[in-house]
């Protein structure tokens, strides 16, 4: 039996004008278990915190029931008054009786009558209260940053300066992402490399980072500060420690027809390759599906000329162990297959390219050394057209396209409208929009500049087919703002196709039980105010795996994601909130129930042999939930049909008591 | 012997309700009969059973006690028996009338249950001898006979004619009640129904089935016989047999918070259940073959033991048609008994 | 009449015990009168020829006797499913009830289960035989000449409304395969719903009220698998042993079907049993449907591993007033 | 309950700790009135009202119950509101199939910031629950005064 004190707070006349404080405390002086009961005008202040203190050591109370404002307000208040006082915190029970009674009824007796309801609620919860620990697990100050995109580069750089060692895992030989692939970026028009192959170094470089390139992530177990990851490394049959990345090998290569997935096939590469000059490792791998040594044990060219005896065909995938404090995910995009938009004609003509082939082709580093070049015949073009929100926005085509907005678009194709007429003021540029949407810094201007300055000719309206007819390719579409069908002979027409999330982040989800969305982005914690953390503790979001992202906007959440990553390996340990669920393995039948409605993936199962009733020994397969994961909802509660599962803090049979007390 | 017209029953009926509550068998809706308060034009069913027995009127599913009523700090202790209110039931057969001495021995002996003593002392039993038995029928295995049932009044109800005779003070002081509704009769129609019914009893499936096997000091012989394990691997461990049993009279007492108050209450309990009888220390009957033994070994062995030779089985056929998995005292005592019927 | 006879399933059954593939078979066990057949666990081939029986009254589900045979049974246990049997023992699987590699599953086909009361309406009390053929012949005390009985005349209520001929487990299959049937298992429900609260309410004072709080209904059904039942169990706050009154009579049954909402097969096994003839499947039903309704048709057990609605949830769900209004 | 021959509602409310709880205590900061029948118990969240809580406060003498929580996509554990939503309709549609007034019962999101709309809310469902009448079909008797 509980030995219960009760303090009624006046909170100056904001209680007491509405409700008898004093008649208040004398009715819940007679409730079983109440052992001393009072009241005073600011329960909160200093002196009634220490009146609290008091009557605890003085009547031995083992619960406190404080009827005063909202727990939102003072239940931390009272919780280390009662630390104090050396009682339990989560001993204490607060009854809301200014926000939710005085302040909201004008009437003295009927309020006084409601706050004694409240009250005695307050204390039959408490009755059934027991003390809490909050449990502590200790924290791997190490982070691994899966992506190795500008997101992930960008993250793991900040957590690194912290001076957290931080792992990155690129499933690409690679790491650099789309950025690297970009030529100039909006709004300021510098150029990608020149601003991402510094910081790929710096990464390269840092004594705090490991780069796993070529590798993925094989499992994930573990919870937050103590995740345990299997890195799987593709064999790349280059010892990436003797590769000097001199090229003797690329350029020795006989096979050399290999369609160059960093030019997105517009040009070919060797079976042995290094992906760009930039490439950070910058060492060579061979692509086993086109090397005649490893496919047929013939040819061997690439290990005679390698000088440093790089080149081992014997290479298997290799699995590394690690432990982790914190994952950020960093998986970024693709642009989505065009195979569905048959009425662009893209599987037709060469000539018409999505935006990112653009980006190569006037890239210098790109299949054409940066000059626009019709890609079918080589040809200077003369009139090219631009398709936005090909896939994006699209309600009414959701098994074609997107139904999102893919957010970069309207500014990258204002950019690549007005690098062509800066480089080439005779071609015709014609974009076709629903929107033009720019609100960032600086880039209504930009846009503005591509019409005004540059002469791009933006038309509000769709297009709706593209045919390929005698070297043209007929574009039909409709200007909206005229209301009239135009009929233009284009070169080259460019598609602004939407952007997914990557296909390695579905898969990578289930492994860290993170949720996603329809659209396979991952969903944050909370949308406002926790949007680069996973609801999944202690896995962080950073750039485009989330939603669409420019690249300001990514640098800036892969920052935020380092910083909440550096807050967790800054703790030594994790005191968890003890008010998590637990389960009564006596009564779990592990049906699973609970874990299929736990959005933190906090349950986990395991079979363990337990005493019958009948005093058989039998195995049984029962929940277990992990109270640092867990935040403390309560879903599985009532998803467990046996009442197995129940929530500290918040217990069935608590509320139970409370509901029995308010209906008395 | 009395007699009335069938058509007549219900003047019958509103004139003992008169003075005491009625209740006869009803047809319902889910094409049971059960035991319901007559009220003017409720039609006697021709049922041969309820299948809830008509042990509910003295021995009620769910009883309260006694009640604590809590203010504050302070608990007062409220009596709440008060004496039964007469009643009559009409239409009790041959076995469940037994049940009620099975019963009896149970509460009436000391320290007696003055709930059920006053139920008993205020009822009035009209028994109804059967003349269309179903196949699940064996009372008269226990010495019953259908034909003849005991009771307060016994009852013979042909095509169009009700005749009654009484067995007890009680019974004809409910016959002079009706005296004027009721004309004197010979008993020959009574004694051609009861022996056209006897040749049907004898030809009953379970006709020859017998108790000879038990009884009591019959523990040793049975308690560890193989067969158990056999006969209770399907049972589901659901109360069903013991609640729709006439005899089955455990119960359990709990108490029930109202907010304001305490209420103890007794409920009937299923020696089938897991729960049945748990102690601090846990259970001792630790699975479902020794509950289910523990329900037929009392019915065959242990309550003779301890009444006289008298079984508490009057072999009403109840638990032969409702349990769910079809396993019933039949298949035990021809299986442990070796008795083949 | 089945079209797959008993001595079928015997041969069957023998032939996997003497070859070892199983070491027991959970079959039905004749009883006394030729309708109140046993759930029985046989051990070799003697006892299936002496006992082991498959007719129109073999109505018991064997799905959530596996849970103790598979732990009690050394070796596999052969278990006959009809049809709507492999629901029950997918849905158990999906919950990881038993271990699927302790049974050996043969799939039988069935022509729906009678119902002995609606025998007995046909041919009245005093049964001494029933012959199970074409049709089924009643023998009683009181009859001179038996009576046919057309089994389509005396189908249990889960039979005359069968929801699937097909089975969607098993290791073999005898027989042919049936398919999902497009039943009028929710006409009663739309009924129901049709009524006026206050008809309802008199509809279900009147049906509840006859409940003894046996648990039959709880206890034979496959998704009532619970190691402790909050009913049984008093730190559950609802647990009691008896309908003390409606409320009690209410709470149990809806709290029952709420637990088994979603995981419910409609086996229909609750309503076989019920002593007091109480239509519990209209309780079972009116969740499927109401799930069917608002988020997409689910059958409990059609596939291992399926999540049920309950356990789930899209972003444009119905909300609860909508659930109820487009009832109207 | 009957107050001076005049019936007085009793209404069960849960909120979840993070929307509904913080949009009483915003009616209370703005002084909006709602009547005191309404008795409000916090929960973490929505999905931690179990059916039982609810059939509960009807036995023990509640007229309505009411839940709120965050609004859909707004849910402080992302997702527990959904599961809300499902439960809880198909609980009261098997409550208004047992006959018993749908008008009882009621699912309402109320934001953080919606202290105007909670104290709405539960003037109306006050209103509508009183003039339903006293809970004769959920009642338990035993746990009448």
């Amino acid at each position: 039996m509980q030995r219960i004190g009760v303090f009624v707070c006046w909170c100056g006349s904001n209680i007491a004008g509405t409700v008898d404080v004093k008649a208040v405390a004398e009715a819940l002086s007679h409730e079983p278990g109440v052992v001393f009961s009072t009241d005073y005008q600011y329960m909160c202040s200093q002196a009634g915190q220490d009146m609290i203190k008091a009557s605890v050591a003085e009547h031995h109370l083992t619960g406190i029931v404080v009827c005063s404002c909202s727990p939102r307000m003072h239940e931390a208040t009272f919780r280390k008054t009662a630390t104090a006082a050396g009682l339990n915190p989560y001993m204490v029970e607060i009854a809301n009786i200014r926000e939710q009674c005085s302040w909201v009824h004008k009437d003295m007796p009927i309020g006084t009558e409601k706050a004694i309801i409240l009250g005695k609620a307050a204390v039959a919860k408490v009755h059934l209260n027991a003390p809490l620990t909050p449990g502590e697990s200790p924290v791997t100050k190490r982070a691994l940053v899966i992506g190795g995109g500008i997101a992930g580069i960008q993250t793991a750089l900040d957590i690194a300066d912290a001076g957290f060692k931080v792992d990155i895992v690129e499933k690409k030989p690679t790491i650099g992402g789309k950025m690297a692939q970009l030529d100039k970026t909006f709004p300021t028009l510098d150029c990608a490399a020149c601003i991402l192959t510094p910081k790929m170094v710096d990464v390269a470089q840092h004594e705090n980072v490991r780069i796993f390139s070529y590798s993925e992530v094989s499992e994930v177990k573990g919870f937050v500060g103590n995740f345990d990851v299997t890195i799987k490394k593709h064999a790349r049959f280059v010892k990436e420690d003797l590769c000097t990345g001199c090229g003797a090998c690329v350029d020795k290569c006989p096979m050399k027809k290999v369609p160059n997935e960093f030019n997105l096939g517009m040009d070919n590469r060797p079976a042995i390759y290094i992906p760009f000059a930039q490439a950070v490792p910058k060492v060579a791998t061979i692509d086993p599906a086109h090397c005649n040594m490893l496919k047929n044990g013939k040819c061997g060219l690439c290990a005679r000329v390698c000088t440093a005896g790089a080149i081992d065909y014997t290479q298997q995938d290799e699995y590394v162990q690690e432990k982790y404090g914190a994952i950020v995910v960093a998986t970024g995009f693709n642009p989505i297959s065009m195979d569905k938009f048959d009425e662009f004609a893209y599987n037709q003509s060469k000539d018409v390219i999505t935006s990112l082939e653009f980006e190569r082709l006037t890239n210098a580093a790109g299949p054409t050394a940066g000059k626009l070049l019709r890609p079918s015949d080589g040809a200077h073009p003369h009139t090219l057209v631009f398709v936005q929100c090909v896939g994006s926005r699209c309600t009414a085509c959701a098994e074609k396209g997107k139904e999102y907005c893919s957010k970069i678009c309207c500014m990258y194709t204002a950019k690549h409208a007005m690098l062509v007429r800066d480089k080439y003021p005779d071609v015709d540029v014609y974009v076709f929009y629903i929107d033009v949407r720019t609100p960032g810094k600086n880039f209504d201007e930009f846009y503005r500049r591509a019409v005004e300055e540059y002469g791009v000719k933006y038309i509000k309206g769709t297009v709706g087919k593209v045919v390929p007819e005698n070297g043209v390719l007929k574009v039909q579409a409709s200007d909206l703002l005229n209301n009239k069908q135009l009929h233009i002979d284009a070169d080259m027409v460019v598609l602004a196709a939407a952007i997914e999330p990557d296909r390695s982040a579905r898969p990578l989800a289930t492994m860290l039980t993170a949720s996603m969305d329809t659209n396979d982005f991952f969903t944050e914690a909370h949308p406002k105010l926790r949007p680069v953390e996973s609801p999944t503790a202690g896995v962080f979001l950073s750039g485009a795996c989330q939603g669409p992202k420019d690249i300001p906007e990514t640098v800036s959440q892969a920052g935020a994601a380092a910083s909440k990553v550096i807050g967790l390996l800054a703790k030594d340990k994790l005191m968890g909130n003890p008010c998590v669920a637990s389960s009564n393995e006596a009564m779990c039948n592990g049906c699973s129930s609970c874990a299929n409605v736990c959005p933190y993936g906090a349950i986990t199962y395991e079979d363990k042999e337990f005493r019958m009733p009948d005093r058989t020994v039998a195995l049984r397969r029962v929940a277990k939930v992990n109270p640092a994961v867990c935040q403390g909802c309560g879903c599985c509660t009532v998803a467990c049909p046996s009442g197995a599962m129940d929530l500290n803090g918040f217990k069935n049979d608590q509320i139970l008591a409370e509901v029995d007390a308010i209906c008395k | 012997m009395r007699k009335c017209a069938l058509s007549a029953m219900n003047d019958i009926f509103a004139a003992i309700a008169s003075s005491k509550t009625v209740y006869l068998p009803v047809d319902g809706a889910d094409g049971n009969a059960a035991f319901t308060k007559w009220e003017d034009g409720l039609v006697w069913s021709h049922a041969l059973n309820t299948v809830r027995s008509p042990k509910d009127f003295f021995f009620p599913q769910t009883e309260d006690l006694m009640a604590f009523k809590t203010e504050g700090k302070t608990i007062e202790v409220i009596d709440i028996r008060k004496e039964s209110e007469d009643f009559v039931i009409f239409g009790v057969r041959a076995c469940d009338v037994k049940s009620f001495d099975v019963l009896d021995r149970v509460f009436l002996s000391e320290p007696v249950d003055s709930f059920y003593a006053s139920r008993r002392e205020h009822g009035v039993i009209v028994s109804l001898a059967c003349s269309r038995p179903s196949e699940t029928c064996f009372c008269g295995t226990f010495g019953i006979d259908a034909t003849a049932p005991a009771g307060d009044v016994t009852a013979w109800k042909t095509e169009d004619t009700v005749y009654f005779e009484a067995n007890t003070a009680k019974g004809a002081a409910l016959l002079k009640d009706i005296e004027a509704l009721t004309e004197e009769a010979s008993d020959d129609a009574v004694k051609a129904q009861q022996e056209k019914t006897k040749t049907i009893l004898a030809k009953l499936p379970l006709a020859n089935l017998t108790t000879e096997a038990f009884g009591g000091g019959k523990t040793k012989e049975f308690f560890n016989h193989p067969a158990w394990e056999e006969l209770s691997q399907a049972c589901l461990g659901c109360g069903t047999c013991t609640f729709v049993c006439p005899t089955c009279q455990c119960y359990d007492i709990k108490e029930f918070n109202t907010g304001n108050g305490v209420v103890r209450y007794r409920c009937w309990d299923s020696c089938m259940y897991s729960e049945f009888t748990k102690m601090a220390h846990g259970n001792n009957r630790l699975t479902q073959k020794e509950r289910f033994r523990q329900r037929f070994m009392h019915k065959l062995v242990y309550y003779p033991e301890n009444n006289d030779g008298l079984f508490s089985c009057v072999g009403c056929g109840r638990c032969l048609s409702k349990c769910p998995i079809s396993m019933n005292i039949v298949k035990v005592m021809k299986t442990i008994g070796g008795n083949n019927g | 009449m089945q079209k797959v006879t008993a001595s079928q399933l015997i041969d069957r059954a023998a032939a996997l015990l003497s070859d070892g593939s199983v070491s027991a078979v959970l079959g039905w066990k004749q009883g006394e009168f030729d309708y109140d057949i046993t759930p029985a666990v046989f051990a070799d081939e003697q006892a299936l020829r002496d006992a082991f029986v498959w007719n129109d009254f073999c109505g018991a589900n064997f799905s959530k006797y596996l849970l103790k045979a598979t732990k009690k049974v050394d070796g596999k246990v052969l278990v006959f499913l009809k049809p709507c049997d492999t629901y029950s023992f997918n849905q158990l699987l999906t919950e990881h009830r038993f271990d699927r590699d302790k049974v050996y599953a043969i799939g039988i086909p069935c022509e729906g289960m009678a119902d002995i009361d609606k025998v007995k309406a046909q041919s009245g009390d005093g049964i001494v035989s029933i012959a199970c053929g074409e049709t089924i012949q009643v023998t009683t005390l009181y009859n001179d000449a038996p009576v046919s009985v057309e089994l389509a005349d005396v189908l249990e209520e889960r039979c005359a409304n069968c929801k699937s001929k097909k089975h969607v487990a098993y290791d073999e299959l005898l027989g042919d395969e049936g398919d999902v049937l497009d039943s009028a298992r929710f006409d009663e429900v739309a009924q129901l719903e049709a009524m006026t609260p206050d008809e309802r309410f008199a509809f279900w004072q009147e049906h509840l009220s006859r409940c003894i709080r046996c648990n039959a209904c709880r206890d034979v059904c496959p998704a009532c698998t619970c190691e402790k039942c909050v009913f049984d169990n008093p730190a559950s706050g609802v647990e009691n042993k008896a309908p003390a009154n409606e409320f009690e009579e209410k709470m149990f049954h809806i709290i029952r079907a709420f637990h088994v909402a979603g995981r419910c097969t409609d086996c229909g096994e609750c309503s076989r049993v019920c002593p007091q003839n109480i239509p519990l499947h209209l309780l079972n039903r009116k969740f499927i449907k109401d799930m069917n309704d608002n988020y997409g048709e689910y059958q409990a057990g059609a596939e291992v591993g399926s999540r049920a609605p309950l356990v789930d949830f899209t972003l444009d769900d119905p909300e609860a007033a909508d659930v109820l209004d487009r009832r109207g | 309950m009957q107050v001076n021959g005049e019936f007085k509602p009793l209404i069960v409310a849960f909120c979840c700790n993070w929307c509904s709880y913080a949009g009483a205590d915003l009616a209370g900061n703005n002084r909006l009135n709602y009547p005191a029948e309404v008795k409000i118990i916090r929960v973490p969240c929505s999905c931690r009202v179990n059916p039982t809580f609810i059939l509960r406060a009807f036995q023990r003498g509640a007229d309505g119950v009411i839940l709120c929580g965050c609004h859909p996509g707004d849910c402080h554990y992302t997702s527990g509101n959904y599961y809300t939503r499902r439960r809880m309709a198909m609980l009261f549609s098997m409550l208004d199939y047992l006959g018993i007034e749908r008008e009882r019962t009621r699912v309402e999101w109320v934001s953080a910031a919606e202290g105007a709309k909670f104290a709405a809310t539960m003037n109306d469902f006050v209103a509508q629950v009183t003039a339903l009448g006293e809970n004769k079909r959920l009642e338990d008797l035993r746990c009448k005064k």
